[in-house]
């Protein structure tokens, strides 16, 4: 384990306790400011590499699509203006909305979203985001107000796939682009606000873009680093913040009584899971993955740490897809001492191991996944008794990118996937999906998420889903654990506040303080 | 066998650019005490301390010899080369010459209550092979032995809880109870009232009884006659004067001759 | 209860009921306590304020035989309170609840089946030869039903829409006729039989009508919910017998039945309520106490933020009454209301018949902010005193109307256990989800 | 008052010592100790202390956290001792240029803060316990040295060192013995204590704060505090246990400290 990012996030923790301190006892925020906590600041602010709901929400502040959800969440024009289909509903020219700029003056033109689209596809950016336009063929600027895209396919509602992030092609050198290319500490959107610093103390601020065209009723938002969960919700009553992203489930008591707070359902449809790596042995092999999630409790797992419902497969409970015909795993010991027995381990009392080799994972988990603690010594407890060792790996943010993104380095990793409404599982578990970092691949679920993304009947996309989460729950990719209810903390000075279900700051020009 | 002796000849000590004592010999033989008188200053305390090596570089000893014999070797330390000298004195210190300090109460170890030290010395005594009289075992009868009163619970006290009498005392319990052949006793009356004085110089009488050589060291010469049998009279740095302690009041030399003066005009013709 | 400083632990149901039988006991043969006159509210004259000085006038409604009844009529559950109770006020009450409630659900009904429609035929590819014409179909046609009024005929907009899905997909049979009651709610039955939604269909009607739906034990239960199946309201009019609720207001002495864990603060309200809308499904939501406390208007417009000012300025009213009240009253008093948490309850039941009037008015996204200020968070997954069904199927209905469909079912899933039959609805708008995000990309993120 | 502060602070000592060896012996296994069903419960007669919101039982978790910091902090004592005592002897005894030598040597030393000095190490070589209490020991060495070499150089111009040795006391056993075990024995005893404070605070606020100290589910006061405190509903003595014993053990250490004088100080 690389322990030297670990405490030099641990140094950074530690300098921020003071200053954390510091903003209880600082003065009250300037007129129309909102202070947002995250657990961790971006370390990258483009839209092209955003990984986490962190990233996604910064985003949503600084940066444009060519459409977006209005607040009926139909979608509706941003960047474009209007836009023509072809009959053959293979081309789409749209028309760029009129007098838009970069927040560093220069006009945004067609040129940037071909410019986009080909970034998202050239192969040299290593994007995680490369499916959302993988139905486009080509993008071309026609002139400075007009794209014309060419599909791949005869496309229905493409428009509703155009939500993705514009990027202005003038900050970049050429369309591959890097992780590391500057603009991720210095971007320029055209949304209603702009970055203006990262700060010493990790807090980052942003201000009302002035040239936007729909002004923004709060003059500054500030999201502040406070890693330490337990502080969010004191520093939201002393005043010293004006919004939750999550809530805690402990905190939502005082909160909810709180007259000077309000609070949002913030439902991501974001589900728990152990995640396996299928590359590794002794992972490779279904049957030690199976007797692994026999052995799991799920309901212990989740006691502690707040209600929720456990899960079978790859969807909240209340979605149209799961599958309520599959059953949870039962913990058989005989049936579990067989699986084992078959994949060529023996317990002999002492732990089950193979050829003298123990059988030993470790858990990896992200230092801000909440109550992971808890889940993570639990499981410990649980496999532990079970024969099975199991050590237990805390990452940071920068070592959680380096061994779970970049170099699949883990036995076990825990964390929690949040989607859209769309619950589109497809980059997680196609075996070519670019969030599939389990490395699973199956033939048949390959088969039926291209089904579920390419039908325009219901029912069959419906049933091909219901069945991919049967086929994924048989596999064992990944033991499924819970749903969380998920709630959003706001002072009630801040007015006119609606949320986007997913990425929450959609509509934030609207909001104003009292 | 050759008869033990402490001897000093032609001791140069220099401070800086001053020589404090400037070719001073002296010899001590057991069962005798020898004074060395002069006024203060005069280098006295740093001649004593010759005699035991403890004069540092700095003022540091330029020349001269120390002879120390106990009968059977004979140490001249001051020619040796460091390493060697440094033996030399060790196996002198304590040994065969003692030390009976001027500040008593000083140079007990503030941090240990006076009996321990009495151990201390004692065992000191004992890995030197002195032997120690059967009727004196332990610390309390060597406390008792300088007429210390209620000896158990001074041997618990520390040497700022003593009286200025009762710190000599404790002192010279020490010297005596470090059995050494030869004792240079550095002032030992000064400061305390009469009896006490006499006291302590019994004490010292009973050692040249027991056949201790003594150096005692004083500027008042009214204890001379009573105690010592020979004097050397000093003054500045040099001896300027050897003669019987009984003959004082016939001393030629200048320096002996104000002594003498000064202590008449003091103690009313006593002398 | 909402307020900051008397926040009590939610006690478990069971608890509950052993409190309030163990407060009965205590109380019994009690003196009342003497009215406290230092600050004087509207809300004094409230029934909270009633049973909280005195105690044993509670007990003597809620007595040993019925107490299992009021603590279900407390938790919501009014199908079994209405079982429970004996034929009366407190039993027309509960049959009441519940009817209001089926016709919250009829009404998500009305709102998702016709989406469905709409988005299914503006999606002008693809056209399944599944149920899904069926349920526009009914959706279409039962758009304006209403329990009282019976069925009436499709406007020309429903005739033409009807008339596209028959001759579209041919799967409608030729010439349906769907002019009585009896046959929509069979049909409604065997859509949800044919489109195989749910796991046991109800049985086929066509043809072997009639159902006695007023006869004791044949509670129809069809999965596609059809708030006409359901003649909950005609159960409890007949409940007071020849008296309307409006007269009966009036007469009650004391009116505790009446008014006990409703969000009406005296009978004048009920009576306001009788007055204003026969189908008293928004009672409390109006009425002379309120108008005493000034709150504001929920404003022209369909903006959130107007509803909330209304229910901080409500909170402003309600907070420190309460805590006065808590201060002057007797230990019994103070235990009912705590434990009971009485004052938040009809602070919901308030809010609950704000959101209706929203809804019914077109304001979705206020009836939106409403239940969220309504709904008990803490335990927002599960029915009970601050959270009773209505509230779920109000949510899904304001979730549903401001386009996000995906919410009304996570509400519309706690429903599905106590309540079946919100099954069929649940597939539903599930099926207008699907249909809603077909050939988009999803995003997800970590964390 | 101060016998009493004295006394009953040398018997917290004790106990945290005792405690530590209890917990050597005992073999707890913290990993298998997790009952959600049983979380939360109060103190009662079958688990004394109760269990904090994982069902673990707090009473040995407490016992068992002493490993966290009791090893450390004699590891740290001793690392202390070797590098301070010596030095500072020697400066003090001697004088002259090698005191000049070691006590500009040492002065760089302290001239980093003793925090930053651990989180510095600890950044480059890691958490390890061991680590700690190693940079802890060194950290507080200057501060040891000085303190010697300022008794020593004292002591050492007094007339006894000079008596001493005409009674014939070797220098090293006058330096070993008059001068640091009976001249410097309670002063850094008194270091050593403060170093044992400064190693507990250091630990559980490392702890706490999580990333640096004793990760979970090894136990320590500081993260058994950081696990429990916010907890709703939950055993208030799940945290209200290790910050009584941080705060007891805290004023035991300096309460000793504090009491101790040097014997018979003229």
């Amino acid at each position: 384990m690389p322990s030297r990012p670990t405490s030099t996030s641990a140094l950074g923790t530690l300098t921020a306790l003071p200053l954390c301190l510091c903003w209880a006892l600082s003065a009250p925020a300037q007129a129309s400011e909102l202070r947002y906590a995250e657990d961790q600041a971006p370390a990258i602010v483009n839209p092209l590499f955003a990984t986490t709901m962190s990233e996604a929400r910064l985003d949503e502040l600084l940066f444009e699509g060519l459409y977006n959800d209005n607040k009926d969440l139909a979608t509706s024009p941003d960047l474009a203006a209007s836009a023509q289909m072809s009959s053959d509903r293979m081309e789409m020219t749209i028309t760029m909305r009129q007098g838009v700029t970069w927040q560093d003056g220069t006009p945004v033109t067609a040129n940037d979203v071909a410019f986009t689209i080909a970034a998202m596809k050239d192969k040299g950016t290593l994007s995680t985001e490369q499916g959302r336009v993988d139905w486009i063929d080509e993008a071309t600027a026609i002139d400075d107000r007009t794209v014309r895209l060419r599909f791949v396919r005869p496309e229905a509602r493409p428009e509703d796939k155009l939500f993705f992030k514009i990027l202005p092609a003038h900050r970049f050198d050429g369309t591959a682009i890097k992780r590391t290319d500057p603009f991720r500490t210095n971007p320029i959107g055209s949304g209603p606000f702009k970055l203006d610093s990262y700060n010493d103390d990790g807090s980052i601020s942003m201000s009302r873009y002035e040239g936007h065209r729909d002004r923004a009723g709060l003059d500054q938002i500030t999201m502040r680093e406070v890693s330490d969960k337990n502080y969010q919700a004191k520093l939201l009553m002393y005043e010293s913040l004006e919004a939750l992203v999550r809530v805690l489930p402990r905190d939502l008591a005082v909160l909810q009584s709180n007259r000077k707070v309000e609070l949002y359902p913030y439902q991501t449809n974001s589900w728990w899971y152990l995640g396996f790596n299928l590359h590794r042995d002794p992972f490779k092999d279904p049957r030690v993955r199976t007797a692994l999630a026999e052995m799991i409790d799920v309901d212990a797992l989740l006691a502690p740490i707040g209600t929720g419902d456990s899960l079978t497969g790859p969807f909240v409970k209340s979605s149209p897809f799961y599958n309520h015909q599959v059953p949870a795993f039962v913990n058989d010991p005989i049936q579990v001492a067989d699986l084992l027995e078959q994949a060529g381990y023996v317990n002999n009392g002492d732990g089950w191991k193979k050829d003298g080799k123990p059988l030993t994972l470790t858990v990896s988990a992200h230092k801000n996944l909440e109550s992971a603690q808890e889940v993570v010594i639990n499981l410990q407890s649980q496999l532990q008794s079970q024969g099975v060792t199991v050590q237990v790996d805390f990452l940071d943010e920068a070592a959680w990118r380096a061994s779970v993104w970049r170099d699949r380095d883990y036995d076990l990793i825990l964390s929690q996937w949040s989607f859209d409404r769309n619950e589109d599982i497809r980059e997680q578990f196609h075996s070519k999906g670019s969030r599939n970092f389990t490395g699973y691949a199956n033939k048949e679920v390959d088969r039926l998420l291209d089904l579920a993304r390419d039908t325009m009947d219901p029912q069959e996309k419906k049933q091909a889903l219901r069945d991919v989460h049967k086929l994924v729950h048989d596999d064992v990719p990944m033991v499924f654990l819970w749903t969380l209810d998920s709630y959003s903390a706001m002072s009630t000075d801040i007015r006119n506040v609606v949320i986007h279900p997913f990425y929450f700051f959609t509509w934030a020009t609207d909001w104003a303080m009292q | 066998m050759p008869e033990a002796f402490l001897q000093l000849d032609d001791l140069r000590i220099v401070a800086g650019p001053r020589t404090v004592v400037d070719g001073a010999s002296l010899r001590l033989v057991p069962g005798q005490v020898v004074a060395l008188v002069g006024a203060s200053g005069s280098g006295k305390t740093l001649t004593a301390r010759a005699c035991l090596g403890l004069v540092d570089a700095r003022p540091g000893i330029v020349g001269g010899e120390l002879t120390v014999c106990d009968g059977h070797t004979t140490w001249r330390p001051f020619g040796l080369p460091k390493r060697q000298r440094r033996q030399a004195l060790r196996a002198i210190r304590g040994t065969i010459v003692g030390w009976l300090p001027q500040e008593a109460r000083a140079s007990l170890d503030p941090l240990r209550p006076i009996g321990a030290q009495v151990r201390q010395v004692l065992a000191l005594r004992r890995a030197d092979g002195i032997e120690v009289p059967n009727d004196r075992p332990d610390a309390r009868s060597w406390l008792s032995s300088v007429d210390l009163p209620d000896p158990d619970r001074v041997a618990r006290l520390y040497p700022h809880e003593l009286s200025g009498g009762m710190a000599q005392r404790a002192c010279i319990a020490l010297a005596l109870a470090r059995g050494s052949r030869f004792l240079l006793a550095d002032e030992p009356t000064t400061g305390l009232d009469p009896t006490v004085q006499a006291g302590i110089l019994d004490q010292l009488g009973l050692l040249r009884s027991q056949g201790c050589g003594v150096l005692l060291i004083t500027h008042d010469l009214r204890i001379v006659p009573r105690v010592a049998d020979q004097v050397y009279v000093m003054d500045r740095g040099r001896i300027v004067d050897l003669l019987p302690a009984t003959d004082l009041a016939q001393a030629s030399s200048p320096a002996a001759q104000a002594l003498v003066a000064a202590t008449r005009r003091i103690a009313g013709g006593a002398l | 209860m909402r307020s900051a400083q008397t926040r009590p632990k939610r006690p478990p149901a069971l608890l509950t009921a052993g409190l309030v039988a163990a407060t009965l006991t205590a109380c019994s043969g009690g003196q009342p306590t003497p009215q406290p006159t230092a600050t004087s509210s509207v809300l004094d004259g409230s029934w909270i304020a009633q049973i909280a000085n005195q105690p044993d006038l509670f007990g003597g409604v809620v007595d040993v035989d019925s107490r299992a009844a009021w603590v279900a009529m407390h938790e919501g559950r009014w199908a079994d309170a209405a079982q429970a109770l004996p034929p009366g006020v407190g039993r027309a009450r509960a049959e009441l609840e519940l009817a209001v409630f089926y016709e919250d659900l009829a009404d998500l009904a009305s709102v998702a089946w016709p989406d469905l429609a709409a988005t299914w035929l503006a999606r002008d590819s693809g056209v399944s030869d599944g149920p899904m014409p069926f349920l526009a179909a009914v959706a279409v046609i039962s758009r304006d039903h209403h329990a009282d009024t019976g069925l009436s005929a499709p406007t020309a907009g429903q005739q033409a829409l009807l008339t596209a899905l028959q001759t579209e997909s041919g799967a409608l049979p030729k010439g349906t006729a769907l002019d009585g009651l009896d046959q929509a709610g069979c049909l409604a039955g065997d859509l949800a039989r044919l489109s195989g939604q749910s796991e046991q269909s109800p049985q086929g009607c066509r043809g072997d009508l009639p159902l006695d739906l007023d006869a004791e034990g044949t509670w129809y239960d069809p999965l596609v919910y059809d708030a006409l199946a359901h003649q909950t309201r005609r159960r409890a009019d007949r409940s007071l017998g020849d008296v309307g609720w409006e007269q009966r207001a009036t007469q009650a002495k004391p009116p505790l039945d009446l008014l006990l864990f409703g969000p009406a603060w005296t009978t004048a309200d009920l009576s306001a309520a009788a007055a204003a809308d026969s189908s008293m499904s928004t009672i409390g939501a109006s009425g002379p106490t309120l108008s005493a406390l000034h709150l504001p208007d929920e404003g022209p417009t369909d903006e959130p933020q107007a509803a909330r000012e209304r229910v901080r300025a409500l909170d402003r009213e309600l907070d420190p009454w309460q805590a006065h009240l808590l201060d002057t009253v007797s230990d019994d008093g103070k235990a009912l209301l705590t434990d009971l948490q009485l004052v938040a309850q009809v602070r919901s039941r308030i809010l609950l018949a704000w959101a209706r009037l929203a809804l019914h008015n077109d304001r979705p996204h206020q009836a939106t902010a409403y239940l969220l200020l309504a709904i008990d968070i803490e335990s927002a997954r599960t029915l009970g005193p601050l959270n009773p069904p209505s509230l779920y199927a109000l949510a899904a209905q304001a979730s549903l109307r401001t386009g996000r469909t995906r919410e009304a079912l996570d509400y519309l899933s706690v429903l599905e256990a106590p309540y079946p039959i919100v099954t069929g609805l649940d597939e539903t708008i599930g099926d207008l989800a699907v249909l809603e995000g077909l050939g988009r990309h999803g995003d997800s993120k970590e964390n | 008052m101060t016998r009493l502060v004295a006394a009953s602070g040398r018997i917290v000592l004790a106990l945290v010592l005792l405690t530590w060896v209890v917990s050597l012996m005992a073999g707890y296994d913290v990993v298998a100790d997790v009952h959600p069903k049983l979380a939360g419960l109060h103190p009662s007669t079958s688990s004394l202390l109760g269990t904090d919101h994982m069902g673990r039982s707090v009473a040995w978790r407490l016992v068992n956290a002493s490993q966290a910091f009791v090893g450390p902090g004699l590891v740290a004592a001793a690392v202390s001792l070797l590098l301070g005592v010596p030095t500072g002897a020697l400066s003090g005894y001697r004088g002259g240029w090698s005191a000049g030598v070691i006590r500009y040597l040492w002065a760089v030393v302290a001239s980093v803060p003793r925090f930053v000095l651990v989180l510095l190490v600890c950044a480059i070589y890691g958490s390890d316990p061991a680590v700690l209490a190693v940079v802890a020991g060194l950290a507080f060495a200057p501060g040891l040295s000085e303190a010697v070499h300022t008794r020593i150089s004292e002591l050492r111009s007094r007339e006894f060192v000079l008596a001493t040795r005409a009674h014939g006391v070797s220098p090293l056993r006058t330096v070993a013995w008059h001068l640091l075990w009976v001249g410097c024995r309670a002063l850094v005893l008194r270091q050593v204590l403060y170093l044992f404070a400064f190693v507990l605070v250091l630990e559980t606020s490392l702890s706490y704060i999580g990333g640096f100290g004793i990760e979970e589910p090894r136990p320590s006061w500081g993260n058994m505090l950081a696990f429990e405190f916010g907890v709703h509903d939950g055993n208030p003595w799940a945290w209200a246990a290790p910050a009584l014993a941080i705060w007891l053990t805290l004023a035991a250490a300096i309460g000793v400290a504090s009491t101790l004088r040097e014997r018979g100080r003229a």
